[in-house]
């Protein structure tokens, strides 16, 4: 597979660094080209087993969730509730505080830990609409005083209910993008788990994509892909294969710009070396989104997306 | 390499069937009244008996909106690329060129200049029937040039809209077809540009997640499914009998999502009077 | 009453005068000051009876309503309907038509008229927070591209349910009056009927505020205003007159703009009549409008509602 | 003139007791529990027994949550001016001294510069028992004096609610403080100085529909009442019981109104949070 693509990727960087183009939105670009390159000449295909290994320990019950690292890496934390119209989610968590120095807003998608009762009271992080607009509230005051937005997606999918879909599922995914394609802020998106789908794009449109080590990404879940290929959700593993969700992947085909590592055995081993992994990423990648001007930063942001896809002619 | 897959993923983007059975493509599914094509045709594929909305192919969609010999089709030499190679019972390539010989399409989207009564736009028109309408990267690159093409052009953005949701065959490819029309739209605002969504059936997932509900107007056609999820995964969630009309364009509009459901004979004039209204104020 | 008043706005009349500011912002002012001046001077008190005849005219059931107004002034217009979250409120009408050549956006309260069923169907023009939502995603496509913004107000008020209450009723009316104050296109809000408290200023934070001859507008209703003073609703005869919710008494106080003429004996006499006496108010606002610079329309239209009040010290 | 009215208004502006009775204003309307004013204050009158909030005047506010001398009263000097020459069971001017008298304050929002844990910011804080906290011309002035005050201090502004809502014996005027303070928010907004809104018991009516939902942050005491209808008047319209805690901060956290409920004890120390981390984006 990587033989075409990387022979793409090879020509778009040539004639990328062809252009002298004025300010560095390019040189952003040629590096995010070079690194795919790398990664495919010195990564190996990884195994049926491996690709498993990562959607296994993505969906681990005791993988640390969004308030584990909030707990970690922000101080003065202080959490936002309401969509100002109908509901808090408890699926969605945001609010402010103090990263690296700085006040930043967080959001992230928050799944329950121990029992059924805790668990479902978070939904399983599958929010629903209202969630997605109390993100998008939290994200206008950001904008509003400058605070670098830092999302945290772990999502199997946005919540397929009933009201979910009467008080507008899909059009407030879109709407969330579509606030994050508005930003003039630094936006940083991390995978820290399951993104799953449309729940999980709602918060990824962002200046940096990151995905830890063993989180995966993806179109669809490995058991939803199954259970349409064969009708089978018991075929996941086969799935996963076949749509490969993991990190090395998506990094290899230029839809993250960096892979978190994570402890030896899953961020469930040691959470606080997790969330150190996690800080300094989010960190570094601030800090080089902190030079640019805030326009340029969102039109490279929306450059970014607009490049995603392969056709031919 | 992606593992070879030797089932169809084609049921999928099987088009909703009410009656649930497999009938003659001219036959209404609603009241079983039966047509000859050149009827259907003449009556915009509307059942003259119950107004049911038979699905409209992108070619004939162009005749029933635009003026005569209006349309001038861009970005009509871009193909998939298969950056997967994608293999389920047949090859994705195969499935594509399959896909093109019975539609005459490049792909699920056509893209071009038009006329609707006199006023000049952009036009976006899905068609179901190449792939269940999926958006793929062919789709999400034809829609986003489609903007830049209305902004360069100071035009308002029609999008008639028929979509199962991603190209699962382009795998995260797809999904990034999501965020990728958003930006395409928010630039669009940016320039002040009007965009139009017309949904159609169906109109779902991915394109529900994007561009097809941040139009300045959303309007969509009778019995339009519009959802994010489908009826049968909500169904299997939640484990009870789904409002009847559930996710149908008629429930959407109850719940605050369409401006107007409009049929299918007055597309056209209300497509005129937003294209005359948008550009009257510019 | 207009004495101390008077003595007052003339001592503000002849400090504008005294300053020479850049750009027109003070001659408007200085026109409406000298405008209200006039009203005091010239018209009499108005009797009881004439306040409650404006009362019983505002309220009338077969007073024009907002439908019936747009019918007749905007042509080529469509409907916009929805709040993109939970419903579509028929207490408000909201969308796009052409006026006098232009394309504008017209929002209004909207009354049934008829039998029950078609009141109740509307709410007797009460609206929910679902009816301001919509109102304000009109009002953002019409700011987008530049369309003007006509209010037509006609209602009670806000209305008093639980469901109301729970869906934010007071933070959507103030979202509504923040949205007004945020445009960057010409507003124009004619009170048709009955102004009621926050229901009606909803709509009403706009660059010119009218009034039809008889409609009335007020921090609480006639009957509100008896409860709270006699316990008793059918008092409010009485507390029309010590309220005063009458165009004239507005104008006097400086808080609308201009009083728009009905036909004689009001406006349910002849619709037609009504409608073009509307119509030619709403022009002229909106060709004064015109000439004036966004940003500086929206400064304006902000320092108008910051100057209104009487304080001493 | 204004008829001469000659029943009082004030039971408008009666406090909600929770018990319905009379009760000594230093016993818990919850649990009935006794105290002597010093044991209240020194436990900022909140009920050890039960956690019931006793109401605040705006001056011991300022003691229980500014640094120690830090606040410099700004506007002090704004007064009532009757503009419509009220007269109810007495005049305005009357009550409007009265109130002035029992509380010791202009009118029912004091304004200035402040300190909460080091951090500066303007602050407004409101009290109930003049005149129910209503809004006039007074009010309505102080506040946007304030927000503009933060905006040429470049501080955030902290504003403490409590409300009955417009105070109906300016009339329209009273009205017109809502969009008064509205754009006064807006212009804050635009220079991106920080608002953070603190409800405390009662905040109703006008206050809701105006600056006391357009904060960057909301916060509730525990028990306040926040609705704009108030309880009696919506049993009156829906004729049906409504639930135990309708417009209660509890029922305005669940259904997304709140950003947090705090206990009065914390209050400080919630509000010297926000502002250092406001302060620390900016
Ligand atoms: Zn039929
Ligand atoms: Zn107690």
């Amino acid at each position: 597979m990587a033989g075409e693509l990387e022979l793409r990727l090879r020509d778009r960087l040539a004639k990328l660094r062809g252009l002298h183009l004025p300010g560095s939105s390019v040189s952003d670009e040629v590096r995010r080209i070079e690194q795919q390159i790398e990664v495919m000449e010195t990564g190996d295909e990884r195994s049926e087993d491996e690709i498993w290994n990562s959607v296994e320990l993505a969906r681990h019950p005791e993988r640390p969730y969004t308030l584990d690292y909030i707990e970690r890496l922000i101080s003065d934390w202080f959490e936002l509730h309401g969509d100002r119209a109908r509901m808090d989610d408890p699926a969605i968590v945001s609010g402010l505080g103090s990263f690296a120095g700085r006040t930043v807003a967080v959001i992230g998608h928050q799944k329950g830990r121990g029992d059924a009762v805790k668990r479902v009271k978070r939904n399983f992080g599958m929010a629903n609409p209202e969630g997605y607009r109390k993100a998008m509230r939290v994200m206008a005051i950001a904008d509003r005083h400058g605070f670098p937005v830092i999302t945290l997606v772990d999502t199997p999918g946005a919540y397929p209910g009933v009201a979910a879909e009467q008080h507008g599922q899909g059009g407030a995914l879109a709407a969330s993008q579509a606030t994050m394609a508005r930003l003039l802020v630094p936006t940083v998106a991390c995978v820290i788990g399951e993104g799953g789908s449309g729940g999980a794009v709602a918060f990824a449109l962002a200046d940096r994509v990151l995905m830890q080590q063993h989180a995966i990404y993806s179109v669809i879940s490995p058991e939803g892909c199954a259970t349409i290929l064969w009708r089978d959700a018991g075929q996941a593993r086969k799935a996963a294969a076949a749509f490969k969700p993991d990190a090395a992947h998506c990094l290899e085909l230029g839809v993250i710009d960096g892979i978190i590592p994570e402890p030896e055995g899953g961020a469930h081993t040691d959470f606080d070396a997790a969330a150190i992994m996690l800080g300094q990423s989010v960190r570094s990648a601030l800090e080089e989104l902190g030079q640019v001007d805030a326009g340029e930063l969102r039109r490279r942001r929306r450059a970014r997306f607009r490049s995603i896809g392969v056709v031919s002619s | 390499m992606a593992s070879r897959i030797d089932v169809s993923i084609e049921h999928k983007h099987a088009p909703p069937d009410p009656s649930g059975s497999k009938k003659h493509p001219n036959t209404c599914p609603k009241c079983s009244s039966h047509y000859r094509e050149d009827e259907l045709i003449s009556n915009l594929r509307v059942c003259a008996q119950c107004g049911y909305h038979f699905p409209v192919g992108a070619l004939e969609r162009i005749q029933q909106l635009l003026d005569s010999d209006s349309f001038i089709e861009e970005a009509k030499e871009l193909r998939s690329a298969d950056p997967l190679s994608f293999f389920d019972l047949r090859s994705y390539k195969e499935r594509i060129a399959e896909a093109e010989l019975k539609t005459g399409l490049g792909d699920a989207l056509l893209m071009g200049q038009a006329k609707i009564e006199d006023q000049d736009c952009q036009l976006t028109v899905m068609d179901f029937s190449f792939m269940g309408g999926s958006m793929g990267s062919v789709v999400g690159e034809k829609f986003a040039r489609a903007c830049e093409r209305a902004i360069e052009r100071n035009v308002p953005l029609v999008s008639v809209n028929a979509s199962g949701g991603a190209r699962m065959q382009e795998g995260i490819f797809s999904l990034m077809q999501v965020p990728k029309t958003v930006c395409a739209v928010e630039n669009m605002h940016d320039a002040r540009v009007p965009f139009i969504n017309v949904l159609t059936h169906p109109t779902t997932a991915g394109l529900l997640a994007s561009f097809a509900t941040l139009g300045d107007v959303t309007i969509a056609e009778p019995g339009t499914l519009m959802c994010f999820t489908g009826p049968r995964v909500v169904q299997q969630t939640v484990r009870e009998d789904l409002p009847d009309d559930f996710g149908r364009a008629e429930a959407n509009y109850r719940f605050g999502h369409l401006d107007a459901i409009v049929q299918r004979q007055e597309l056209r004039a209300v497509l005129g009077k937003l294209l005359r209204l948008f550009n009257h104020g510019r």
